[in-house]
């Protein structure tokens, strides 16, 4: 039995924008989110995997509370936090902590450092301004920045120290869930990992958990416990970081591994396992979203949604046509080779759909 | 802060029209000391009506005989009081406005916003006669006008940083860390929105003197004897072009004072414009 | 063989309103015909300045203070900015910017932009007029479709914001080589796109090197696309080449100490996540000696009174480093 | 800019290329020897039964005829389209004679019957040209017994009755008829329309209220055409709006007229002008500092002495106005009969107004409040007038504040004695050449809430004298009892009476045979000849 | 396109409504009475009052403004108690001369202030740049009425170029009216001469005009122009070899000009209201002095059927503007 999750989501739904009127078009509302359910274990770290538009930053800012759910349930410490208003949910919830991708843009750069860092704490309740100040110091140098930068305003720091001010600003908050938007995105790689260095320095000393949303697969494989990647709104693949890396289950899962830039990676020629523009919610269809890019989808996959479903032990898949871990080997095999190696024997995806192999899975599944 | 004034000080234009601005306003303050005649705010000569200039008279004199100088350094107070209480007066109704306006949303915002549109649409020179003659015709009545038709330039203004703002992440973050409407609202967007404003109320205030003479040549801004600027021009009509320094040397101190407004107001938008901020 | 391109020594400094700074210091790359050369640096290093000064389109203030720019064996310094724009950009030089979504005029129609350069620039078969214009469309509709653009004649009539991120680079690829140029500069064109999008564009820039005969320079900053894509590589740290070779023998054995500790940095190979210590030097006052001395971890005492000479390591690169002299 | 006021051409004719451009693009501005150029200002709207004001008799001096006429300087009332008259013992019943063979503009023949409908229509109306005869004339009063005869029965006896004749013009009841809506007696027609019988008709396409109106010569005036061979064929009236653009019209040949109110400092600038000249006539129209009898301390008689010596009379006609105005110590013109020329009025004395004033306050009048003297902002004159008799005050220690307003606020204040303000400045024009038009209307108490009437001086035996007056008909018998009203009224100070204007009119020098009358001030058109 | 235009007028109509509740109380609340005006200067208060029943002025002022109302909806305006002319006819008689003055304006401010503006902007912060900024402020920064007189006293005085005041010449007779714009109606009469005269007329009202509007344009369209530089498909269009002047004037002026072309709405709304004076110098028989003239007499339909022309005036100029930025820029167009 795993001890109870600090964080829990269950189907949890969230719809954006919308309007309507007489003389203006209508727009239907966006479900940006559906269906989502994802634990997060004290003290891990939980990786969040999409494109562009997934969903991933709307589910961040839902489990904040900044954007309210239109369904589903929020746990925190197994108590609901969840159908607040955007205020009563922070209250609910101050003990988790969203860390902005864009450090610069998330600080008012009309205030100094040493002020935006001191006005968390009294929002949060410390009136002694002596007090306030002692634990900025504290703060900026546990998060390697000189005490002295606290006179500094946003614009005299580099995107790096950016990224350690915004950590220090919300680690005074003292969250026990720090929601990591895009932590490393637009830094410079020797840059990159001194903030990846410090992030799990950080977990260490302040005993945190972390839900890690990134579209960057090769940070993601290092630093994380758990994945769960996220196609239009949905996750398709949830899974032990190791495992899933391992063995891909999802064909999208497998498809931005194949599509990751590695250093080792001889380059690719001919087709591409890859196809198609990242998905927008305008286009959607019925059935599974991945569909119209799926190599191996068929006709079956158009007609409902393939549920979320285990495949191994904590291991848990969205597709009809993958088989459990092992029950199919020549999938596994080509993600594997696909990973590693050039995917040129996997590329047609005509040949592997003309096959049709286990309809015999996808009855098991119904 | 220390910044924008080295920018600024690179840029030619606006250190003249900041210069400007200085010097109207030092003449403003010590404006009884430095007019050769102070009395001739309210005096009258008939015997040395409209008179040229000369050593005496370095700018002439108008039609009860006074010295155009002593009332054209006179009338600096005047046009520059006017100017900032109307231009205060109206950030003062339209910045809260557009603050509540651009954070809140809905119906709130939606009725401020046509509010703001149907005082955009009065005429302002209606507004501002109908006012006077409502309070009868006097500075006050024209600064009541001026700022009831000024207000909503603000409000557009605050509206559009606020909802700028309100969608930016810093404002995000600040609601993420627990931050209280009013703290975001007062402590950040305030701050941050006023930039705009600042330029807007500089460029205002020339607009402001501007107009106030405009309708102290319509008659129903200041009452005589009152050293106004706008009010020597009007009265200056009947004898030009014969006397023209009458009107030439009021109309030289609009000019420049208010091309000093313009020019710092062009100069700080420059520097403030957040489309602009990129450069360099 | 004559290389496409080659820089020599190529020194850039502009005048900004805290003083001079010194954006390019010696940069050299060579570009052979029908191969692709990557450009490599963090941010700030000079890669777009490198750009700049290969297209002749320098920032407000900058100036090249020294060096060469051969092109095609035109010394491109030489030419005016007029023949510049109606000899060399787009009709020799082909351009892929950074991010589609900034570099398409959001407000005319992605047709219209295109045609205006071929209108300029497009080889000169004869027609006149209407005629000229056809075939211009003919040649981008066919450009477009061989870029997987679906519904070419459409897209030529769309606005940029209609299309995604991927089909926009593709339309820019497309732009790039509407007028045959020899040569096409690509500065990082995948850095703003999804992974699976920057795949495939990837993809697509390797097969039409082939299929047009081009040379390509492609700067960007990250290693993976490198390794991917390029065949040579150019290393450039605080506006030096560092290090110049074959991506193969670099990767492999990275020589220069900051190409050494970059490589270090990336999560494939990353033991640990420590990163250079240090900055990259302020350009308003760059050090004597190497400029990565304060940086380096293999420092010697020689490194911070002069300038590393050019050496050549044992897999063949050019390294700028005392441990090669 | 010449700085001489002299705007010479010819000083820059040296300029060949200027001399060139200026000949080449110079439209034809050489005036048409048969079109006038009129600057008098527009009326309202051009109904003469609607509006009663100076602008309106530039259009109905020309437009339209009367029963009688002032003609000449100093004014006399002459026969025009009555020949003669006749008035009771009484002074009840009025016939009047008409000439026969008069023509209105549509051909039509100008009868007996045309003068009553005339006049009912007046009266129906009910508005300004109404107000000498509403209270004693009833429609029904009004006959024609013969086709050329008129008679009138007035309900009482009323001297200015025949004075105020006429300010009535005779309109042509077939053109009203047509165009009549609703029983609205064509008001709407007639206020952008022509229906008269005068010397000119108006060209209904060439008026834009407020703006231009065009009129033409009527040939078959009454009068003929016999004693002017060269008349003006065309009067184009174009208001100017500007004293600035008046003055350039003047001077640039563009304008033969500008309308009478020139400032005195145009004067010399126009008169040094090759083109132009200014004319100056003596008018019936008096220029008074109202002061609220009501109010205190205007209700203590020192006070309102101490303000009476306080206005530097001199100083404001001779510096100010440049001498073209005469010193009237009376409440009407001097020129006018009735005036007890010996008594003496009041003059610029700060020693005087300071011994009234101590008085005064003795007497626990509040001389120290600030007082408020209203002007029509847009009246230059005024606003000079107001901001001496500010200065004066001030050094004898009282804080006048002078305060801009326009003359439908001022009028609409004077209504009543609590929103009449301290002081304020007016004219009183002639609207017909009786003392009734000045202290009739001004002094008698029973006018109370009029305008003229905004002293709300109250005092009983002047009321009694001025009502004997009003209800006598001979000239000899009704001048002692002004005469003796008046003397009261001064020792009592009510007003502060300025002076009587003299007319400034810029005219063009081509400008031949005018003739002058203060009714109307010099608009009548219908001698006037275009030299070339 | 269609729907766009719909959805905006449609949000108008609740503005313009406020707007004539806000200006009935304004004009109500005025102590002058516009009885006593109408009755004129030698009326009896007896007559007054009769007036004062006969408008209905001794009714409650809901009462009035449900009469006015009614009126409104069915396009009567009244009629002015002082001209006794249909409000509505005089407006239709006398728009046409301010808008003509207003469009020439404008286009002088626009063909004059964007090149100016375009020159600024790519001169940045130099010499060229200073001069243009402190030349445009001068405009707005000059009296109109003194720079109008300047202007009579060179062109029409001196030089005998133009003439001083008014719309046409008195001796040339005015063309038949068919559109109430003078110059329109000139041409489709076939009337040379008085084209040109009235050509002539309009010189230097619409120059003195346009000043105020010039200093906005050319600061809106410089820093429009400043913007779009900062833009990274500049940096594209040249790299890929654009023709400078092509470049400029086409491919950067479009990206620019949409804070300009807002400016000119607001401006269209002010110079409206704000040719008064520029009306009354040259005697330009238009709605300026018509609505000074009401406002001094108290004519309470007019100066309500003015604020509501220029108010839908206003509207229906930002209607246009958003038009135009929907032209200019496809993106906006898509939003609604």
């Amino acid at each position: 039995m795993t001890p109870e999750p600090i964080l829990a989501l269950r189907d949890v739904s969230v719809q954006l924008g919308g309007r309507k009127g007489l003389l203006r078009r209508t727009v239907p509302p966006v479900r940006a989110v559906s269906g989502v359910s994802l634990e997060l274990q004290e003290g891990e770290i939980l990786s969040l995997v999409g494109e562009s538009g997934c969903g991933k930053t709307t589910l961040g800012r839902t489990i904040l509370g900044l954007q309210r759910e239109s369904a589903g349930e929020i746990l925190l410490d197994g108590a609901s936090v969840g159908g607040l208003p955007s205020d009563a949910a922070r209250r609910a919830r101050r003990t988790i902590q969203y860390v902005h991708q864009d450090a610069a843009a998330a600080l008012d750069a009309w205030w100094s450092i040493g002020r935006t860092l001191a006005e968390g704490l009294l929002i949060h309740g410390v009136r002694d301004a002596g007090e306030r100040r002692d634990r900025v110091v504290a703060m900026l140098s546990a998060v390697g920045l000189d005490p002295a930068s606290a006179r500094r305003y946003p614009q005299e720091f580099s995107g790096g120290q950016l990224r350690r001010v915004a950590l220090a600003r919300i680690l005074l908050l003292q969250p026990r869930v720090l929601i990591l938007d895009e932590p490393t995105s637009g830094l410079d790689m020797s840059v990159q990992a001194t903030v990846l260095n410090l992030l799990l320095d950080l977990r260490e000393r302040f005993s945190l958990t972390y839900l890690f949303i990134s579209h960057d697969l090769s940070v993601v494989e290092r630093l994380s416990d758990r994945v769960a990647i996220m196609y239009l709104g949905r996750i398709v693949e949830a899974g032990p970081a190791k495992e899933l890396f391992a063995d891909p289950s999802h064909p999208y899962t497998r498809t931005l591994l194949a599509a990751a830039p590695r250093l080792s990676g001889r380059r690719a020629s001919g087709q591409s396992l890859v196809r198609g523009d990242p998905p927008s919610h305008a286009t959607a269809l019925p059935g599974c979203a991945f569909f119209d890019r799926c190599p191996i989808g068929e006709p079956a996959c158009q007609a409902s949604m393939p549920p979320l479903e285990p495949i191994a032990s904590a291991h848990d898949v969205a597709c009809f046509r993958a088989a459990p871990s092992g029950a199919a080997a020549s999938v596994h095999h080509r993600a594997t080779t696909a990973r590693s190696a050039a995917s040129s024997d996997i590329v047609s995806p005509l040949r592997i759909s003309s096959a049709k192999p286990s309809l015999g899975t996808i009855t098991v599944r119904q | 802060m220390i910044p924008i004034l080295r920018k600024l000080g690179r840029d030619l234009p606006a250190m003249l029209g900041l210069g400007i601005v200085l010097v109207v306003l030092v003449i403003a303050i010590l404006g009884p000391l430095l007019a050769p005649y102070p009395e001739d705010a309210a005096a009258a000569h008939l015997l040395r009506r409209l008179k040229p200039p000369s050593a005496a008279f370095p700018f002439g004199t108008d039609n009860l005989g006074r010295d155009i100088f002593s009332r054209v350094i006179l009338g600096a107070r005047g046009a520059l009081s006017i100017a900032l209480t109307v231009v205060s007066t109206a950030m003062a109704i339209g910045v809260p406005l557009g603050l509540i306006a651009g954070y809140r949303g809905g119906w709130l915002s939606e009725t401020i916003m046509r509010v703001t549109d149907v005082v955009l649409a009065i005429p302002q020179l209606v507004l501002a006669l109908a006012l006077a003659q409502l309070m009868s015709p006097s500075i006050e009545s024209a600064m009541l006008a001026l700022s009831l038709t000024y207000w909503p330039f603000f409000t557009r203004i605050v509206y559009a940083e606020t909802r700028r703002l309100s969608a930016s992440l810093f404002v995000d973050a600040l609601r993420g860390i627990g931050a209280s409407t009013p703290r975001i609202v007062f402590l950040h967007i305030l701050p941050n929105a006023i930039s705009p404003v600042i330029v807007r109320a500089t460029i205002g205030l020339g607009f402001t003197i501007l107009v106030a003479a405009v309708l102290g040549f319509l008659g129903m801004g200041a009452t005589p004897p009152a050293p106004d600027w706008g009010l020597a021009i009007a009265e200056s009509r009947t004898y030009l072009p014969r006397a023209w320094w009458y009107a030439t040397f009021p109309g030289l101190a609009i000019l420049i004072t208010v091309m000093g407004f313009n020019l710092l107001g062009d100069g700080l938008r420059d520097i403030v414009d957040p489309r602009l901020r990129r450069s360099r | 063989m004559m290389p496409v391109l080659s820089v020599r020594g190529l020194k850039v400094s502009i005048h900004t309103d805290d003083g001079l700074a010194s954006i390019l210091d010696d940069v050299g790359l060579e570009l052979e015909r029908g191969r692709i050369l990557g450009v490599v640096g963090e941010s700030g290093c000079g890669k777009s300045t490198l750009i700049r000064a290969v297209m002749g389109i320098l920032p407000k203030g900058a100036s090249v203070d020294g060096g060469e720019i051969w092109f095609e064996g035109e010394n491109l310094l030489a030419f005016s900015e007029a023949e510049l724009n109606t000899g060399v950009r787009s009709s020799r030089i082909g351009f892929i910017p950074q991010d589609p979504l900034l570099a398409l005029n959001p407000v005319f129609k992605v047709g219209t932009q295109l045609l205006e350069v071929m209108r300029w620039h497009a080889p000169d078969d004869g027609s006149r007029g209407n005629a000229r214009r056809a075939r211009h469309v003919a040649r981008l509709v066919s450009l477009l479709r061989r870029m997987q653009v679906p519904d070419p004649e459409q897209a030529l009539e769309s606005y940029p914001h209609q299309f995604s991120g991927g089909q926009r680079q593709r339309l820019l690829i497309a732009a790039a080589l509407a007028c045959a140029p020899g040569l096409v500069i690509a500065d990082e064109p995948t850095t703003a796109l999804d992974v699976t999008t920057q795949h495939q564009i990837l993809l697509l820039l390797r097969e039409l090197v082939a299929e047009f005969g081009i040379s390509l320079l492609f700067v960007t900053h990250d290693f993976g696309v490198v390794a991917e894509l390029c065949d040579d590589l150019c290393v450039i740290y605080a506006g030096q080449t560092v290090e110049t070779g074959t991506v193969r023998s670099i990767l492999d054995a990275p020589a220069h100490p900051y190409t050494r500790a970059l490589l270090a940095c990336h999560p494939d190979r990353a033991t640990s996540f420590l990163g250079i210590p240090g900055t990259v030097p302020s350009p308003f006052a760059r050090p004597s000696g190497c400029l990565f001395a304060p940086r380096c971890l293999d420092v010697r005492p020689l490194c911070l009174s002069a300038r590393p000479p050019q050496g050549r390591s044992s897999s063949g690169a050019e390294v700028r480093c005392v441990q090669y002299a | 800019m010449s700085r001489h006021g002299r705007l010479g051409r010819r000083e820059l004719g040296g300029l060949a290329i200027g001399a060139f451009a200026a000949g080449a693009l110079r439209s034809a501005q050489a005036a048409d020897a048969t079109t006038f150029v009129s600057g008098f200002g527009l009326p309202i709207n051009l109904d003469p039964h609607q509006i009663f004001d100076v602008p309106m008799q530039a259009v109905m001096l020309n437009a339209y005829d009367n029963l009688y006429r002032y003609q000449g300087d100093p004014p006399k009332i002459v026969p025009w389209l009555a020949e003669s008259h006749t008035v009771s013992a009484d002074g009840l019943t009025w016939e009047f004679k008409l000439r026969s063979g008069v023509k209105f503009h549509d051909g039509s023949p100008l009868t007996a019957d045309d003068v009553v409908y005339s006049f009912r229509r007046m009266l129906a109306l009910a508005l300004a040209p109404a107000g000498a005869f509403l209270k004693i004339l009833k429609p029904e009063g009004v006959t024609a017994p013969e086709p050329l005869v008129v008679r009138f029965k007035l309900e009482t006896s009323y001297a200015p009755f025949f004075a105020a004749i006429p300010s009535i013009s005779i309109v042509n009841p077939r053109q009203i008829k047509a165009n009549e809506k609703d029983g609205d007696w064509a008001k709407s027609w007639l206020a952008s329309n022509g229906a008269g019988s005068g010397s000119y008709r108006i060209v209904p396409a060439g008026y834009r209220p407020l703006e231009y109106l065009d009129m033409e010569i009527f040939d078959g005036h009454f009068l003929g055409w016999s004693d002017n061979p060269k008349p003006v064929r065309k009067i184009a009236c174009r208001p100017t709006k500007e004293s600035s653009t008046r003055l350039l019209a003047l001077l640039d040949g563009s304008l033969d007229c500008t309308d009478t109110n020139l400032p005195a400092d145009q004067v010399a600038q126009i008169n040094a002008s090759k083109i132009a000249y200014v004319q100056k006539d003596v008018v019936m129209r008096t220029f008074i500092i109202r002061m609220n009898n009501t109010k205190p301390p205007f209700d203590n008689l020192n006070a309102r002495r101490c303000f009476a010596h306080a206005f530097n009379y001199m100083g404001f006609i001779t510096d100010i106005l440049g001498g073209y105005a005469t010193r009237d110590p009376y409440p009407m013109p001097d020129t006018l009969w009735g005036i007890p020329k010996d008594a003496k009025g009041y003059d610029y004395d700060l020693a005087k107004a300071k011994e009234y004033m101590a008085k005064a306050v003795a007497e626990g009048a509040p001389m120290k409040r600030p007082f408020e003297l209203h002007v029509q902002s847009e009246n230059e004159q005024s606003v000079q007038g107001a901001q001496l008799f500010q200065s004066d005050l001030a050094q004898i220690g009282i804080n006048l504040k002078v305060v801009g307003n326009i003359w439908s606020n001022l009028t609409t204040a004077a209504a009543k004695p609590e929103t009449t303000p301290d002081m304020w400045v007016h004219w009183v024009s002639t609207y017909f050449v009786d003392p009734e038009n000045w202290v009739g209307q001004m002094y008698d108490s029973q006018f109370h809430g009029t305008w003229k009437a905004s002293a709300y001086y109250k005092n009983p035996e002047v009321d009694a004298l001025l009502r004997k007056a009003r209800a006598l008909t001979k000239q000899e018998e009704r001048a002692p009892l002004y005469e003796e009203a008046i003397r009261k009224i001064m020792a009592d100070s009510p007003d502060i009476w300025i002076y009587n204007s003299m007319q400034l009119q810029g005219l063009n020098k081509r400008i031949k045979g005018r003739r002058f009358c203060t009714v109307g001030q010099g608009a009548e058109m219908r001698w006037v000849t275009l030299a070339s | 396109m269609l729907r766009f235009v719909l959805r905006r007028v449609a949000l108008v109509l609740p503005s313009l409504a406020g707007l004539l509740v806000v200006t009935f109380l304004l004009i109500h609340a005025v102590p002058s009475d516009p009885a006593v005006a109408m009755a004129g200067d030698a009326a009896t208060p007896e007559q007054i009052e009769r007036l004062r029943k006969q408008y209905g002025l001794d009714r409650p002022i809901w009462e009035q403004f449900a009469v006015y109302l009614g009126k409104v909806a069915t396009l009567d305006l009244g009629e002015s108690a002082f001209t006794r002319r249909p409000v509505a006819r005089d407006i239709v008689q006398r728009l046409p001369a301010t808008l003509e003055l207003t469009f020439c304006a404008l286009a002088l401010s626009v063909f004059i202030g964007v090149p100016l503006g375009v020159m600024a902007g790519l001169k940045h912060n130099t010499w060229p740049d200073y001069l243009l900024r402190v030349f445009s402020v001068l405009g707005i920064a000059v009296a109109a009425f003194w720079f109008a007189i300047m202007l009579q006293l060179l062109f029409s005085m001196q030089l005998g170029w133009l003439p001083l005041r008014g719309e046409l010449d008195v001796s040339i007779a005015r063309p038949t009216r068919v559109t109430g714009f003078l110059l329109l109606d000139c041409l489709i009469a076939g009337r040379l001469d008085a084209f040109a005269d009235a050509a002539r007329h309009l010189v230097l009202p619409a120059v003195t005009l346009s000043l105020g509007g010039l200093a906005t344009i050319v600061r809106f369209t410089r820093a429009g122009v400043l913007d779009t530089l900062q833009h990274d498909f500049v940096f594209y269009e040249r790299a890929m070899g654009y023709r400078r002047l092509r470049l400029i004037w086409i491919y950067v002026l479009r990206n620019s000009v949409t804070a300009t072309v807002t400016q000119i709405g607001l401006l269209f709304g002010g110079l409206i209201a704000g040719g008064v004076v520029v009306e009354a110098i040259f005697d330009w028989p238009g709605i300026g002095s018509y609505t000074v003239q009401a406002i001094l007499t108290g004519d309470r339909q007019v100066m309500l059927a003015v604020t509501l022309l220029v108010g839908t005036v206003y509207a229906g100029v930002n209607i246009l503007v958003d038009v135009v930025h929907g032209l200019l820029d496809p993106r906006l167009m898509e939003r609604t």
